[in-house]
């Protein structure tokens, strides 16, 4: 029974440059001088480390453990010696440093103990644990903790298994090889997955460009009634798990929505032979297969330790003259990389050593003119051209309406586009826009919860404190009318009147206190409040310009500058302070 | 804006503010309007007659125009499907001249209204557009004072020609086969106004007498 | 002192916040009435006078009106003196008055008569108020001006077209020569719209032309690079 | 720095609007074959004002002017002011057509793709107001001999009225008007009758059904080409058969046959030309539908109780003004958005 | 009836009240940012208009003219539009107080709409019955409406446009209308048959 | 004449009726504008604006009294939020009111803190902890970076430092476009 095909819309048929790091088969990689491991290298959680510098570790022994449910463990991908635990490059566009933990290898690859696990034996809860200390995270490219996708959907049974052997973008090839070389292994490891998640059938595509793969998995399937190889047309990007979700099993699954609720699941072949080593072999995530491709002599596949330096791994494919940068994943969706020497780590499928004139740089942007090929080429059903154009003008709201957050930034648009914009950054740019703004809208929003709940307290306080001045005041009164009462000939009317007199007093105190300026009829809080302002801001000026605090404050202001400083004379710390009582606290001349 | 009619006392007050306000200048008005209204109607007076003027020369008549007038009800004939006037213009009682309002309905963008004078012997004496919507700079040419040819406006055509002097049925565009030219390429506006001044001519003529007879209404 | 502060109220209604231009405010008749000079100028004078008086005798009033019926009574006051104004243009200016048609009650719409009676006249006092009146009148009158001027021109080569129905025996002025074919879009409606939008964009290009000339007292906070 | 994607299909926006250009020529080729080479001096001087202006304008604006002059987009414009213009039109004419589509409908918006209204149709509305009675003056098929359409083309002195008349849509508006005039000898009888005059070819104005055919094959190009999608030529001439059917069905006396309406005035052109310009037109497939059917419905209408003679400038730019809702009330759903 | 049609076509579409009667620019250039605030725009202004030609009808006919008070008829007709407004906004601002914040300060300003004066004088000028005034007044709001919102789904879409600096805003604004209004040009002539 | 003054008279008792009637009728109370306002705003709380907190300044805005561009901690896009919110034109931040600055936090210098309890007070989002004579610590997640902490510390301890930037907090910066001739 030959599964019937669906088509996803849109998509690409770039020239695939396959051909040439297939020739040769997986190739080890000489271990490095040292590897970086970074600690966080999934979505979710950065993992706690759990070595320390000058501390010995084996091979697979665990050096990150797994910060909540929403993360996974990191592993020494040899033995050696820890030499520190600090901030280092990693792989990432931005260039940013992450917490790594810098193993020297001791040449000796000694492993830990490892213990194979039987899985028909042990609950899935326990299994998803194991899975997730073994570190094992997507390797199609999204490193999703894949505990985390293996738990059943709605009713506790999945329809269909995928496998993603797709591998749809151009230059990478390990899925690939890892087919041709390791398919029963993958095969065992897909039945062990179809356990934990209650799957009725294993579905692996493979794109139709890939025959030898397509033939090796048939083979390690052969026999098997609940797996089906199904070759699915060659076109970028079918290897999208949503996109081969829809080719094989005609079901679109929303964004934003777990797959398995639609009944599916789809992982990528190298996900699935991790999990093969990890329950079969009791091996932790600690290599992958990456291709290395592009400027390089011999393009090939590799089994590479995570932690390994970029560069020493392209140095095995024989770079050649004119590198500028390598490119981690593939030329359509890949990130440029900061450095040469960043390390490989579990999200690195490929290793593309570009040159400018392999990747030459675009021509220059034009405006759009609306000609609608990149919707045409949208495998997502959007609209390009709206998302680009209200995020190139700030307009976020716009652009979410337009479903930016359905983009997979797979590049089809701009791939195809006559204006040669580069569409994925401004969608990019936008949807971290977005994030930032959200993050800053939740903070505002606690804020604000907290300032209400202070203020709230605050009245509470004063409300407290007039209680007791108006029983103090009562006391007084009381006193004061005994004493009339006593004095006699005073009169009812002179105790009030002392008291009027006293409160009279206070008030002229207060207004003397809180009218430091000759700020005019505004309210007396009004008054209050923008003293505080005033003393504020004078005051901290002098602290910005001040050489102690010029380091934090702000970035040196330019000598140009001077109005800031000349609208902030100095001003002596007493009436700084008094100017510094909050509305909320203003404080009663009791107080004071 | 504030609704601050709650409190009944207020809006009470309000109220009469109000009205005292409505009170005092609607007076103010009322007076400007009783001052004006004598020199307004004489001026509208002067407006309609500088029309007529145009084309019935002042002189030829001694009557007070345009109180001697007919009022028309629907006549196709004229175009006029509301109604309209014709005012008799006499010497020493003698009949000189009818000033016709009349509507051309097939003007390239609507309706053309126009005013023609024909004289006693069936000549006409002038005619003009009141209103009209024909494309400025194309089919405007109709009103003189848009036409290029200030010299020789085009609707001065009909000036002194009567239907018998062009002979019947010949009241037409050159293009149609009679003696009127017109602009190339705005037919149509051209073909209107002279159709519906012919028709208002055999109209004048089939009336006869009676249209000089009938006495002016209340 | 005085004199100063009407200057600068004056000049404020002239450019700063021109009605036209700035405010967009009291659009209908400028867009409308601006075919041709005469008629456009004409308007504008008529605004003035209108706007002179209503600021006057609203500020004069204004401690008379309460403020939950002022707008109403803004209104009504509005109303009568335009209309008053609107007979008398009738009565003794008819030429001007066949050619204004319906835009002189229209005034009493415009908003910019309103909006500057709540904005000023209802708080100032009864000169400033005049003062702002003429100063709105006159940015609208110079707006205008230079519309019905521009749109006259391109639209018929002419300038001061219907300036014999004001002042018997005079002439317009051909200035594009007889054969000029005229650019008749600029006479419609389509013309008004475009022909203001340039004028925006004019008036915005020489402010921020005069903003960058001048070493403004207060320079933008220079950004920490 | 350079980001994902670092490969790209190799098009640009000037391969487009060269295709576009290649596309008109055979359309053209008609044009010159039934009408003599004037419309060759046309299209010379409205691509040269467009260079010069596009040029202006993008150096105000401070942009790459070879990059932006190179993309061709004005010259489209231009071409499609002229072959929409009569061929015969003053020089200046297309000229202040031209200027006033790339200075004012196309850069005061921002330049390229950025303008809400064709520009070309836009300058031909403006100029149809402005000049109704120079826009139109059309000669008929194989009238004049080169030297006299360039004398009339940049000569003076324009004594038109000997070798032009009215266009056929125009012609067959006057004549259907007159016989439905009472005392008319054309009274009565049938716009097929009407139009057996020698202005009429075998299906439209004579000659002008071979540039019409020109502008279809040109058109089947740029399909062919994936430069226009099927939509907007489909739905504009469907719709605008179907209606002139449905009229003339109704009052054939009346209204123009739906062949007629097919082969005359602007409709190829605009099928496959002008209401397919990417940037002014709708951009979703239902969005093209309701955009082009709309522009045939007041096209149509434009055309049969109209005050202007053909309706596809006006039907164009007032579809303009529907696109943003149009795209918005259109939008496909999403991947996975489809059933709610 | 097809009188009747021909009474609201005439007004949406050939004899628009912004493009072609020139009525009603202030709000037309003010509240046409946005979409969503257009669209309330042009809600209230349907309602406002309509209802201002029927009583200015009934207040034409039955008071004025009997009483040949012509020249009050702009102070009477612009004083009941005004309590109309006033009345809007009130049972606005209680059913929808969004649409009220949205509308806030035009809600007012719909008073100094000139549109709202100029239809029924327009009406009083054409001769209009009862019904036909509503139904002009109806077309004519419906041709605002129409106006104000295909004019702000073209500036919503302008704000991502590279307009040349002294152009941006109003001024680019300002020339789409013109656009516009030479569109609807195209209309010209459709009610001739009327 | 007089007819006109009748007739007016109506009109007048008429629609004053009408609309005293509707003011009765549709009184409403509440203002949904503020917290519109409110929620634009970054909450912050640190009285740049001129007004005690967001939330007095959201209710100066909606009732005409202050600017929409008096917020420095907003910033640009919070103008353009407020600007679209209530339909008035964009206008770049108010200098008088100070300038947008990345985001910081307070960090007390431990070593220096004598444990007044002066910068607790100020805190208006309760963002430090600490008793009175012990050491204070500003609880960094819940600082708004509003400085009034600063100037209340006797002993100078408190400085601001700029938020790092995290892979989380990375953004994608805004694509270039080189169509400007000029470099
Ligand atoms: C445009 C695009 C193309 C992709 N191509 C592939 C691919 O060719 N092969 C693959 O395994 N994953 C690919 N992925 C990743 C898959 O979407 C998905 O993350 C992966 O198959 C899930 O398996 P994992 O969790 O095991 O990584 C692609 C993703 C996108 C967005
Ligand atoms: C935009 C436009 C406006 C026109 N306006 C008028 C007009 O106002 N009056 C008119 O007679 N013809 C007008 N025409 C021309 C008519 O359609 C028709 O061609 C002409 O009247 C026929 O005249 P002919 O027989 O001299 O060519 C106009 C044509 C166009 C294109
Ligand atoms: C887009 C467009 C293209 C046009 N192309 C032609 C054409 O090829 N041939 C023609 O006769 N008129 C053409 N015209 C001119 C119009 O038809 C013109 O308005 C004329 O008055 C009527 O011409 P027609 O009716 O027969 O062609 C075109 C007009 C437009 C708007
Ligand atoms: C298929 C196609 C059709 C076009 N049609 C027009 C057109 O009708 N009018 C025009 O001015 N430009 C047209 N252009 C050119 C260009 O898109 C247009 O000038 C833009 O509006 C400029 O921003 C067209 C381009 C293409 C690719
Ligand atoms: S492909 Fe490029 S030019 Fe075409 S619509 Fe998309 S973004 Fe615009
Ligand atoms: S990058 Fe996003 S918008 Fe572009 S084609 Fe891919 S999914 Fe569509
Ligand atoms: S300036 Fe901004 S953040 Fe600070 S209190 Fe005022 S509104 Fe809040
Ligand atoms: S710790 Fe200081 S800077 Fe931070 S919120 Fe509190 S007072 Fe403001
Ligand atoms: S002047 Fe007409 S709406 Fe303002």
């Amino acid at each position: 029974m030959l599964a019937k095909l669906f088509q996803f819309h849109g998509g690409v048929k770039p020239a695939t440059h396959k051909e040439a790091s297939t020739r040769e088969a997986i190739a080890q990689v000489p271990l490095p001088g040292r590897l970086v491991v970074p600690l966080h290298q999934s979505i979710g959680g950065t993992p706690r480390p759990q070595v320390l510098p000058g501390q010995r570790v084996l091979k697979g022994e665990r050096i990150g453990a797994a910060d909540g449910n929403v993360s996974a463990a990191v592993h020494a991908p040899t033995s050696g010696t820890v030499v520190a635990v600090e901030p280092a490059v990693m792989a990432h566009t931005s260039g940013l440093t992450t917490l790594s933990v810098i193993i020297e290898p001791d040449g000796e690859d000694a492993w830990i103990r490892c213990a194979p696990v039987d899985y028909r034996a042990m609950p899935p809860d326990e299994l998803r644990d194991t899975l997730r200390d073994a570190g094992i995270v997507g390797l199609g490219g999204a490193v999703f903790p894949s505990h985390l996708k293996l738990k059943p959907g709605k009713g506790g049974r999945t329809r269909s298994l995928i496998l993603n052997g797709a591998e749809c973008e151009p230059f990478i090839t390990c899925d690939d090889l890892l087919m041709r070389e390791r398919a029963p292994a993958i095969i065992r490891g897909a039945e062990i997955m179809a356990h934990i998640l209650q799957a009725d059938e294993i579905l692996v595509g493979i794109e139709d460009n890939k025959p030898e793969a397509i033939a090796a998995m048939e083979a390690a399937a052969r026999g098997k009634a609940q797996i089906q190889v199904v070759a699915i047309p060659t076109r970028y990007p079918a290897g999208g798990a949503k996109q081969l979700i829809k080719v094989l099993t005609g079901i679109e699954v929303p964004h934003g929505q777990r797959s398995t609720d639609y009944g599916v699941q789809c992982f990528n072949v190298g996900t699935v032979y991790a999990i093969f080593e990890a329950i079969d072999l009791g091996r932790p995530l600690i290599s992958r297969i990456v291709t290395v491709a592009g400027n390089v002599a011999r393009p090939r596949n590799f089994e590479v330790l995570f932690g390994t330096p970029m560069d020493h791994l392209a140095a095995q494919a024989g770079p050649q003259p004119g590198t500028d940068r390598y490119i981690m994943g593939g030329p359509m969706m890949g990130y440029p990389m900061p450095a040469f020497d960043v390390p490989v780590v579990k999200a690195t499928n490929c290793v593309l050593v570009a040159s400018p004139a392999l990747f030459p740089p675009p021509p220059p942007e034009m405006p759009c003119i609306r000609c609608g090929e990149c919707a045409q080429a949208c495998p997502a059903d959007l609209a390009p051209f709206e998302l680009y154009w209200f995020s190139r003008a700030h307009n976020f709201g716009k652009a979410q309406e337009y479903h930016l957050f359905d983009c997979i930034e797979c590049g089809c648009c701009a791939y195809v586009c006559p204006s040669h914009i580069p569409l994925v950054d401004y969608y990019r740019f936008a949807k971290t826009e977005i994030w930032a703004r959200e993050r800053e809208k939740d903070a505002a929003d606690q804020a604000r919860e907290r300032f209400e709940f202070r203020n709230l307290r605050q009245d509470l306080e004063k409300k407290e404190k007039a209680e007791k001045l108006a029983a103090k005041a009562a006391e007084t009164k009381a006193k004061l009318a005994q004493e009339a009462q006593s004095g006699g000939d005073g009169g009812a009317d002179d105790p009030k009147k002392a008291l009027i007199a006293a409160a009279l007093e206070r008030a002229r105190a207060q207004k003397a206190q809180a009218e430091p300026k000759n700020t005019d009829n505004l309210a007396p809080a009004t008054q209050a409040e923008i003293a505080a302002i005033e003393a504020r801001r004078t005051v901290l000026s002098p602290h910005a310009d001040s050489p102690g605090s010029a380091g934090f404050a702000q970035p040196a202001r330019s000598p140009g500058d001077e109005q800031w400083t000349a609208n902030a004379p100095l001003s002596p710390p007493d009436e700084a302070e008094s100017g510094l009582v909050r509305p909320g606290s203003a404080r009663s001349p009791e107080d004071a | 804006m504030t609704t601050a009619y709650t409190a009944g006392r207020t809006s009470l007050r309000s109220g009469i503010i109000l009205l005292l306000f409505a009170l005092v200048f609607t007076a103010m008005m009322a007076l400007v309007f009783e001052l004006t209204r004598p020199t307004i109607a004489a001026s509208t007076q002067a407006e309609k007659m500088k029309l007529i003027d145009e084309i019935l020369s002042p002189g030829s008549y001694d009557n007070p125009l345009l109180e001697d007038f007919l009022e028309l009800g629907p006549t196709p004939e004229l175009g006029l499907a509301g109604g309209g006037r014709l005012y008799r213009a006499r010497q020493a009682g003698q009949p000189v001249a009818l000033v016709v309002e009349l509507t051309a309905p097939d003007g390239y963008a609507g309706r053309i209204d126009l005013v023609a004078a024909i004289r006693v012997d069936g000549q006409v004496s002038g005619v003009r557009v009141v209103s009209h919507k024909e494309t400025p700079g194309l089919g405007d040419y109709i009103d003189p004072r848009k036409d290029k040819d200030r010299q020789r406006p085009w609707i001065t055509r009909f000036n002194d020609l009567s239907l018998a002097g062009v002979g019947a049925g010949g009241w037409k565009l050159k293009k149609d086969g009679g003696p009127f030219d017109y602009h190339v390429g705005a037919t149509i506006s051209a073909r209107a106004v002279t159709n519906a001044v012919g028709r208002a001519l055999a109209y004048v003529a089939g009336q006869g007498d009676a249209l000089y007879a009938t006495p002016t209404p209340p | 002192m005085d004199i100063a502060r009407y200057r600068e109220i004056f000049w404020n209604g002239v450019w700063k916040q021109n009605t036209g231009l700035v405010q967009l405010l009291g659009l209908c008749p400028i867009l409308a009435i601006s075919t041709n000079l005469v008629n456009a100028v004409s308007l504008g004078l008529a605004t003035i006078l209108v706007m002179a008086m209503t600021g006057l005798v609203i500020a004069a009033l204004r401690n008379f009106i309460p403020y939950e019926i002022r707008i109403p009574v803004f209104i009504l006051i509005i109303a009568a003196l335009v209309t008053v104004v609107d007979l008398a243009f009738n009565a003794w200016l008819h030429g001007l008055y066949l050619v204004l048609g319906i835009f002189i009650p229209l005034i009493v719409t415009n908003c910019i008569v309103l909006a500057r009676v709540e904005a000023f006249a209802a708080k100032n006092e009864p000169i400033a108020s005049t003062v702002d009146g003429i100063g709105m009148g006159v940015g609208l009158l110079l707006v205008l001006a230079v519309l019905g001027g521009l749109r006259e021109l391109l639209g018929s080569g002419t300038l001061l077209t219907g300036i014999d129905l004001i002042f018997e025996g005079t002439q317009p002025l051909v200035l594009l020569g007889q054969d000029y074919p005229g650019f008749l879009t600029a006479i419609l409606p389509p013309g008004a719209f475009i022909t203001l939008g340039c004028l925006i964009a004019a008036r915005n290009w020489l402010d921020s032309r005069a903003a960058a000339r001048r070493p403004s007292p207060r320079p933008p906070q220079a950004q920490p690079a | 720095m350079i980001t994902s994607p670092f490969i790209r299909k190799p098009t640009s926006v000037q391969q487009v609007m060269l295709t576009v250009l290649l596309a008109l020529l055979p359309g053209v080729a008609a044009y010159v074959w039934q009408f003599g080479a004037g419309i060759l001096v046309q299209i010379a001087i409205a691509s040269l004002t467009a260079v010069v202006v596009e040029a202006l304008f993008v150096h105000l604006r401070d942009k790459p002017v070879g990059l932006f002059v190179g993309d061709l987009s004005a010259v489209v414009t231009a071409w499609l002011i002229a072959l929409a213009f009569p061929p015969l039109a003053p020089w200046w004419l297309t000229a202040l057509a031209v200027a006033l589509a790339i200075g004012v409908v196309k850069h005061l918006y921002g330049g390229l793709g950025q303008n809400p209204f064709n520009p070309a149709m836009a300058a031909y509305c403006l100029m149809i107001v402005s000049y109704p009675a120079l826009m139109s003056q059309w000669p008929a098929a194989g009238h004049l001999d080169f030297q006299s359409q360039l004398q009339l083309i940049l000569g003076g002195a324009r004594d038109l009225d000997a070798i032009t008349g009215a266009t056929p849509l125009d012609a067959l508006r006057t004549a259907l008007r007159e016989a439905a005039q009472p005392d008319s000898a054309l009274h009565g009888l049938a716009a097929t009758h009407l139009m057996e005059g020698p202005a009429y070819g075998w299906l439209g104005g004579r000659g002008w059904e071979w540039v019409a055919l020109g502008y279809l094959a040109g058109g089947l190009f740029l399909l062919q080409r994936r430069i226009i999608t099927w939509h907007i030529p489909v739905a504009f001439l469907a719709t605008l058969a179907a209606t002139a059917l449905l009229l003339w069905g109704m009052r054939p006396e009346q209204f123009g046959s739906p062949l007629f309406h097919l082969a005359s005035g602007g409709t190829l052109l605009g099928a496959f030309f002008i209401l397919t310009d990417p940037v002014s037109g709708a951009t979703t497939p239902r969005g093209k539908l309701l955009f082009a059917g709309g522009a045939a419905f007041i096209t149509l209408m434009i055309r049969s109780f109209g005050a202007y003679p053909d309706g596809v400038a006006f039907a164009t730019l007032l579809m303009n003004l529907c696109v943003p809702l149009i795209d918005m009330a259109t939008q496909p759903p999403v991947f996975g958005h489809k059933k709610d | 009836m097809t009188h009747y049609l021909f009474v609201v076509l005439s007004a949406v579409l050939v004899n628009n009240v912004v493009f072609v009667r020139i009525l009603g620019l202030c709000p037309f250039m003010g509240v046409s940012r946005k979409l969503d605030t257009a669209v309330g725009m042009g809600a209230a202004t349907t309602f406002v208009l309509t209802l201002g030609c029927g009583t200015s009808y009934l207040l034409d006919q039955y008071l004025l003219t009997p009483l040949d008070l012509g020249y009050l008829r702009t102070l009477s007709f612009i004083v009941v539009i005004a309590a109309i407004v006033q009345l809007t906004e009130l049972v606005i601002q209680k059913t929808s107080p969004v649409l009220h914040q949205v509308l806030g300060i035009y809600l007012p300003l719909i008073t100094t709409n000139c549109a709202v004066l100029g239809v029924p004088l327009l009406n009083v000028a054409l001769g209009h019955g009862l019904l036909e005034s509503l139904l002009f007044g109806f077309g004519n709001s419906v041709g605002f409406t129409l106006a104000l919102i295909l004019f702000a789904g073209i500036r919503e879409r302008l704000d991502g446009a590279d307009v040349p600096t002294p152009f941006r805003g109003t001024a680019v604004a300002m020339i789409t209308a013109g656009l516009m209004s030479l569109a609807f040009m195209g209309f010209a002539g459709l009610d001739r048959a009327h | 004449m007089l007819a006109a003054l009748l007739a007016m008279t109506g009109l007048a008792l008429l629609l004053g009726a009408a609309l005293g009637f509707a003011a009765i009728r549709f009184k409403v109370e509440g203002d949904p504008l503020v917290d519109k306002i409110d929620a634009i705003l970054p909450q912050t709380q640190c009285g740049q604006c001129g007004f005690p907190g967001c939330k007095p300044y959201a209710e100066a805005i909606a009732k005409g009294d202050a600017d929409i561009n008096q917020c420095p901690p907003g910033g640009e896009e919070g103008i353009r939020k407020l600007a679209d919110l209530l339909g008035r034109e964009f206008k770049p931040l108010n200098a008088d009111n100070g300038t947008e600055k990345p985001k910081a936090v307070a960090v007390i210098d431990e070593q220096v803190c004598i444990g007044c309890t002066l910068c607790i007070q100020a805190c208006p989002v309760d963002a430090i902890v600490g008793a009175a004579k012990q050491m204070h610590t500003v609880v960094e997640p819940l600082c708004t970076g509003c400085e009034l902490c600063i100037a209340p510390c006797p002993v100078d301890c408190i400085a601001m430092v700029p938020v790092p930037e995290t892979v989380e907090t990375w953004k994608w910066r805004y694509p270039v476009t080189k169509i400007h001739k000029a470099a």
